[in-house]
C-alpha cells in the first residue's frame, strides 16, 4: 500500500490550509474525503449521462439504470452478499436503522418484548428503538459494556433472556471502536430466533465485512464515511426478512400497480424501498467508492489502520497531559481529552495549528453514564493518513495548556 | 427455419403477431393451469401467461394483457414455438433466445420465427419488452410464480 | 433570455449523441440538465471543502455549515418564505410527501376524517395518503375534474365536506399539467380549517411561486427537477405546522439531548426533521441551481416555456397520426400518442432519432380511470428547449405509422 | 473602559472567568426568575441562564451548565455587566456586543470586560460559544423562552 500514491487520488489532501497551516484531518468518523474516481462518477453522471432511472424508455435512461444497478452488485461482492438483491439503496445508515424500526421491528414486535442495544450506540442506532418500543409497548435494554468499553459474549448471554426479540449493535462504536464478536452474537441470537442488527458505518469502511460468515440479518451503513458522496447508504438484509419489512416511502417506483379504491401492490425488495426518485449521482459515486477500496484491498486497509492507530496512542501516551478512554481498542477512534482543558476548548486549539477533530457527545449522547465523562475529542483516522500528520497532531496535544492561544 | 435476413420480412413477422397475437385468451378457472402475472418495474408491459404443463410436455400456453408490439409479439411467438414441446426442450429454446437477446452464440435453428428479435439489442431498452413473455413461461417451468415482479 | 448562450451552460447539451443522432431531451418532468454552475458547486464539496454539516469544530466544517445554511436562505427567497427555518431539507419530494403524511396528517386525522386528491395526482401524493388514511380510520376521496382535465374551483366547493381535513393535490401535474387555482383553494380551505398540501415538483421548477401569496400549509419540491442534482429535495411548512409535525427519521443532530431512559427532547424545526448526514453535496447543489434560476428569472422562465409549449402543440396538431390529450393547458408535458402506436413503441422510435420522450402511466397510475387510455406519451421541456428540436420532434412524430423502424 | 490590547491581558480575563464564574449558581423555584435552557445544535455547551427582571431592571441573572471556556467567560462576564441595567440599556449593551462578534461597527465603551471576545471571528466556529450566553439572556428579555433550542 503506497500511502503517498494513494494521497495523490483525494483533491483533499492536495496542498489544503486550515487557519493558514497544512490541513491535517482527523475527522475521519465523521466523514471522510473522496478519490478522483469518485468525483469524476458523480461529474459523468451530471455532465455525460444525466436521466432519472427506472424508467427506461431511451438509450440514455437504460445507461443510467444498468449503471445504478452494477452498484447493487458492486455493494453486495464488497460484503459478500448471496444477492444483489439484498441491498438497498437508502439515504444513510440513519435512514436504514429507521427502516428497520419502522418497517421491521413495528411490525414484528409487540407488548414485553425487548430490544437490546448498549450505552456506546450512535444516537441512529437508539432513537429509532426508543420510538417503536413505546409504540408498540416493548422495552429498550442495555447490554453492559466491560471496565474497557467492550460488548462481551458473556454478558450477552447474561443480557439475552426470553422476551429478547432485537438486538442491535454497532460493528466497530463511534466513540470507543473496539470490534463487536458479531459471528457468536448471531450464532446465539439465532438459536433463539432473535434478529441482530449490525451498525456498520464504523467497520464497513475500515475492514472487511462478510455477511455471510457473520451472519448478521441486517446490515447498515453511510456511503460518506467510506470515500462515497453523503446523502446515499445501504441496507442489507436477508431477502426473506427484507420481504416482510415494511417500506417507509411510499410513491413512484416502489408500487407495480394501484387503483383508485387505494389497492396497492407492491413490488418485491429492493425496489419496494426505493420509492421515488433516488440519489442517482449518490449511488454511482457509491460504486465508485466500493470499487477503489476494494482495488486497494479492505485487508490492507485495516491492517494499516491498526498499525496507524497504535502508533498514534503510543506517541499520546509519551504526552502525560493527554488522558486516552480507549486505548486498548484495534479499531476506531481515539477518545481523549487535555486534562483540565474542556474537549470544545481543545478542538480550538487543534484548529489553530490546521488539525480537524472533533470535540463533543459524538452523537452517542449517554455514553457518558458510563465513561463518567460527559465530552471528549475525538481523532479518527483513515487509510489516508500518515505517521507524519500524527506526529504534528502530538506536538499539538502538547500544548493543551495554553489552550486560550488559539483565541488569539 | 425461415430465413429472415430481410428487415421487412422480419417487420411483417412481428406486425402480424402483433396485430393477431396467437393463444391470446386466458382460460378461466381451470386448475391444470399455472398462471403468472408479469409486469415490468421498467417498463409499461403487463401480462399474464398460463401454462398447462403435463407428462412433462407443455401442452398448451395462454397469455392476455396490454403491452407494446414487441412484448405482444414475442410472447405470441413463444407461446406457438413452445407449446407442445417437452419440458426439457422447451428450457433449452428458452436458453438459445436469451442468448440471442443478450448477444451470446445462439442456435438459430431451434429458434424459428423467434429470430425476428435478434437486433434487439440496438435498443437495448426493449430487452426487457422481448422477454417478458419468455420470463413467464421460465417462472411456469420452475414453478416461481409467487412474487408479483418480474426479474 | 438568450437560449444558446443558456444552452452553453449545460454539458448535456454540448453534442450528446443518442443512436448516433443529436440528442433532444423532452423528458424534463423525470429529471432535468444540470448547469456548470451546479455541477461546479457539487465539486467544489467533494475537493474543496469537504467535512460534516452541523458538527463544526474546525473552520472546514464551519465553512460547510454556513453554505449549507446559506441554501436554506437562498430557497426561501425562490418561493418567497418568509423564514428560512421553514424550509427542510429532505431526499425528495417523494420523501416530502411521506413526511407531511406520516408525521403531520397521522397524529392530526382520526376516524371518518377525510383527505381529498384527484386522480391526476402522482404516485407520491397518493400512496402516503391512502397509508396514512388506512391507519387512523380516514378516507382518500377524490375531487373531479372537468373534461379537459382541470381540477375546477367549483368542483372543490362541492368536494369539501365537515369532514374534510387535509387537500393533497399538485400544482401542475406531471402529465395533464394544469395549473391549479391555488390562492382561491387556499382561501376556501382555510376558512374551514382545512390544510393545503401543494405538491409544487412541476411547478417551482417552471414558474414563480409565492408561497405567502398563494398562503398553502405545506409545499413540497425536488431539486433534480430544477436543475438540481438528486437526492434531495424541499419541504416548505408554516412554522407552527413543521412545529406540529412529527419527524419520520430520528438519529444524530435531530435531537439535543436524550438519556438512557428513553425521554427524548427534540430540536426545533428544521433540524428536528434533518437526523444523519444529510445530503451535502445535493443541499449545495441545490443552492447553486436556485441561484442559476433566480438569475435567469422565473417569470421569463415561465414565458419561454409557455410559448415553447404553445408552438409544439400547434405544430403536433398539424399531423393527423397525434392525439394529444391536454392541448390547451398552459404549463407542462404534453400528453399524447401516436394513433394505433403503443406508448412504449413510440418512445422507441423517438429514441431511434434521439429523442428522450417517456412512455407509460408517469406514477399517476389512476389517471387512466379518467383518461381512459392506460399509457400515453409524455413530452416536458424545460427553458433550454429550442423550436429547432420541436422541429425535429414533430418530424418523427409523423413516422409514427413505421414504429417498428426502431426495431431495424 | 479597561485596554485589552494585550493578549496575555485577555487571556487573563477569560481564565479568571472560566475558573471562577460570576453568578454561577441558579435559584430553585424562585418564581420571579425567567429561565432558558441553552443547548447549541453545533456546539456542545449546555447552559441554564435565569434572570429577575422587575420594574424594568435587571435586578439579577444567573447561569450554570457544562460548557467550554469561552462559553463559561462570556456568559460570566455578560451577567456581571447586564445586571442592575434597565431592560432597554441590556438590549443596547447586546446588541453591541453582537456587532463585535459579528465584525460590524461596534462601541468599545459599553461592553467593558466583554471586549476580550473581539477576535472570536478569527475561530467562527466559536461564535456559538461567545454568543450563547448572551442570545439567552436575549430571549429572556422578549420573553421567548419557550423553546429548546437556541439560534
Ligand atoms: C456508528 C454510527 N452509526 C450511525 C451513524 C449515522 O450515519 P449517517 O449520519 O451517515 O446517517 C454514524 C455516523 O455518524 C456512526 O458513526
Ligand atoms: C407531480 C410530481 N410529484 C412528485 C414527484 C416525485 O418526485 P421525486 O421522484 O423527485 O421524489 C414527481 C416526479 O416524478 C412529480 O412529477
Amino acid at each position: 500500500m503506497d500511502i503517498e500514491k494513494i494521497r495523490q487520488d483525494f483533491p483533499m489532501l492536495q496542498g489544503k490550509t486550515m487557519q493558514g497551516k497544512p490541513l491535517i484531518y482527523l475527522d475521519n468518523g465523521a466523514t471522510t474525503f473522496k478519490p478522483k474516481p469518485v468525483i469524476d462518477e458523480i461529474v459523468a453522471y451530471l455532465s455525460d449521462y444525466t436521466a432519472n432511472a427506472h424508467r427506461g424508455d431511451y438509450d440514455l435512461s437504460y445507461v443510467v439504470d444498468t449503471k445504478y444497478e452494477q452498484v447493487r452488485a458492486d455493494v453486495a461482492k464488497l460484503i459478500n452478499a448471496p444477492n444483489p438483491k439484498e441491498i438497498v439503496f437508502t439515504y444513510g445508515a440513519t435512514d436504514s436503522l429507521n427502516l428497520i424500526a419502522e418497517g421491521y421491528a413495528k411490525t414484528h414486535l409487540g407488548q414485553g418484548d425487548e430490544i437490546l442495544i448498549c450505552v456506546a450506540e450512535h444516537a441512529a442506532n437508539t432513537l429509532p428503538w426508543f420510538k417503536v418500543a413505546r409504540e408498540v409497548g416493548a422495552q429498550v435494554n442495555y447490554i453492559d459494556l466491560d471496565e474497557t468499553g467492550r460488548v462481551q459474549m458473556e454478558v450477552v448471554k447474561r443480557a439475552v433472556n426470553d422476551h429478547t426479540k432485537i438486538i442491535a449493535l454497532a460493528h466497530v462504536t463511534n466513540v470507543l471502536g473496539h470490534v463487536l464478536p458479531v459471528k457468536e452474537i448471531c450464532d446465539y441470537a439465532h438459536e433463539r430466533g432473535i434478529i441482530v442488527v449490525i451498525d456498520g458505518a464504523q467497520s464497513v469502511p475500515h475492514m472487511p465485512v462478510d455477511v455471510q460468515d457473520l451472519d448478521m440479518d441486517f446490515l447498515v451503513f453511510s456511503a460518506h464515511k467510506m470515500c462515497g458522496p453523503t446523502g446515499v447508504g445501504v441496507l442489507y438484509g436477508k431477502y426473506d426478512l427484507l420481504k416482510e419489512t415494511t417500506p417507509t416511502r411510499l410513491g413512484g417506483g416502489s408500487n407495480s400497480r394501484y387503483n383508485s379504491c387505494g389497492v396497492v401492490s407492491l413490488k418485491n425488495p429492493p425496489e419496494k424501498f426505493e420509492a421515488g426518485t433516488p440519489n442517482i449521482e449518490g449511488v454511482v459515486g457509491l460504486g465508485a467508492a466500493v470499487r477503489y477500496l476494494m482495488a486497494i484491498g479492505m485487508d490492507q486497509i485495516a491492517a494499516y489502520e491498526e498499525e496507524l492507530r497504535a502508533y498514534a496512542v503510543k506517541r499520546m501516551q509519551e504526552v502525560d497531559l493527554v488522558e486516552i478512554y480507549n486505548a486498548d481498542a484495534k479499531m476506531g477512534p481515539i477518545a481523549f481529552n487535555i486534562k483540565n482543558v474542556f474537549s470544545q476548548d481543545a478542538a480550538s486549539l487543534f484548529n489553530k495549528y490546521g488539525i480537524a477533530v472533533r470535540a463533543g457527545q459524538h452523537c452517542a449522547k449517554i455514553l457518558d453514564e458510563y465513561l463518567k465523562v460527559s465530552t471528549t475529542v475525538r481523532a479518527s483516522f483513515y487509510f489516508y493518513n500518515t505517521k507524519e500528520e500524527i506526529d504534528a497532531f502530538v506536538e499539538v496535544c502538547k500544548k493543551g495548556d495554553d489552550f486560550l492561544d488559539a483565541f488569539f | 427455419m425461415p430465413s429472415f435476413d430481410d428487415p421487412m420480412l422480419m417487420r411483417e413477422v412481428i406486425m402480424d403477431h402483433y396485430q393477431y397475437p396467437r393463444n391470446h385468451e386466458l382460460v378461466q378457472d381451470d386448475a391444470r393451469y399455472e398462471q403468472v402475472n408479469m409486469n415490468s418495474s421498467t417498463c409499461i408491459d403487463n401480462i399474464d401467461v398460463q401454462a398447462y404443463i403435463d407428462q412433462d410436455t407443455i401442452q398448451d400456453i395462454r397469455f392476455d394483457g396490454e403491452a407494446c408490439a414487441i412484448c405482444t409479439a414475442s410472447t405470441s411467438i413463444m407461446t406457438e414455438l413452445l407449446k407442445g414441446k417437452s419440458v426439457e426442450e422447451a428450457k433449452a429454446i428458452i436458453d438459445q433466445y436469451m442468448n440471442m437477446i443478450y448477444e451470446r452464440p445462439y442456435d438459430p435453428e431451434v429458434l424459428d420465427e423467434a429470430i425476428v428479435f435478434k437486433n434487439t439489442h440496438k435498443q437495448a431498452n426493449r430487452i426487457k419488452c422481448a422477454t417478458l413473455g419468455w420470463n413467464a413461461m421460465k417462472k411456469i417451468i420452475n414453478h416461481e410464480t409467487g412474487g408479483d415482479e418480474d426479474d
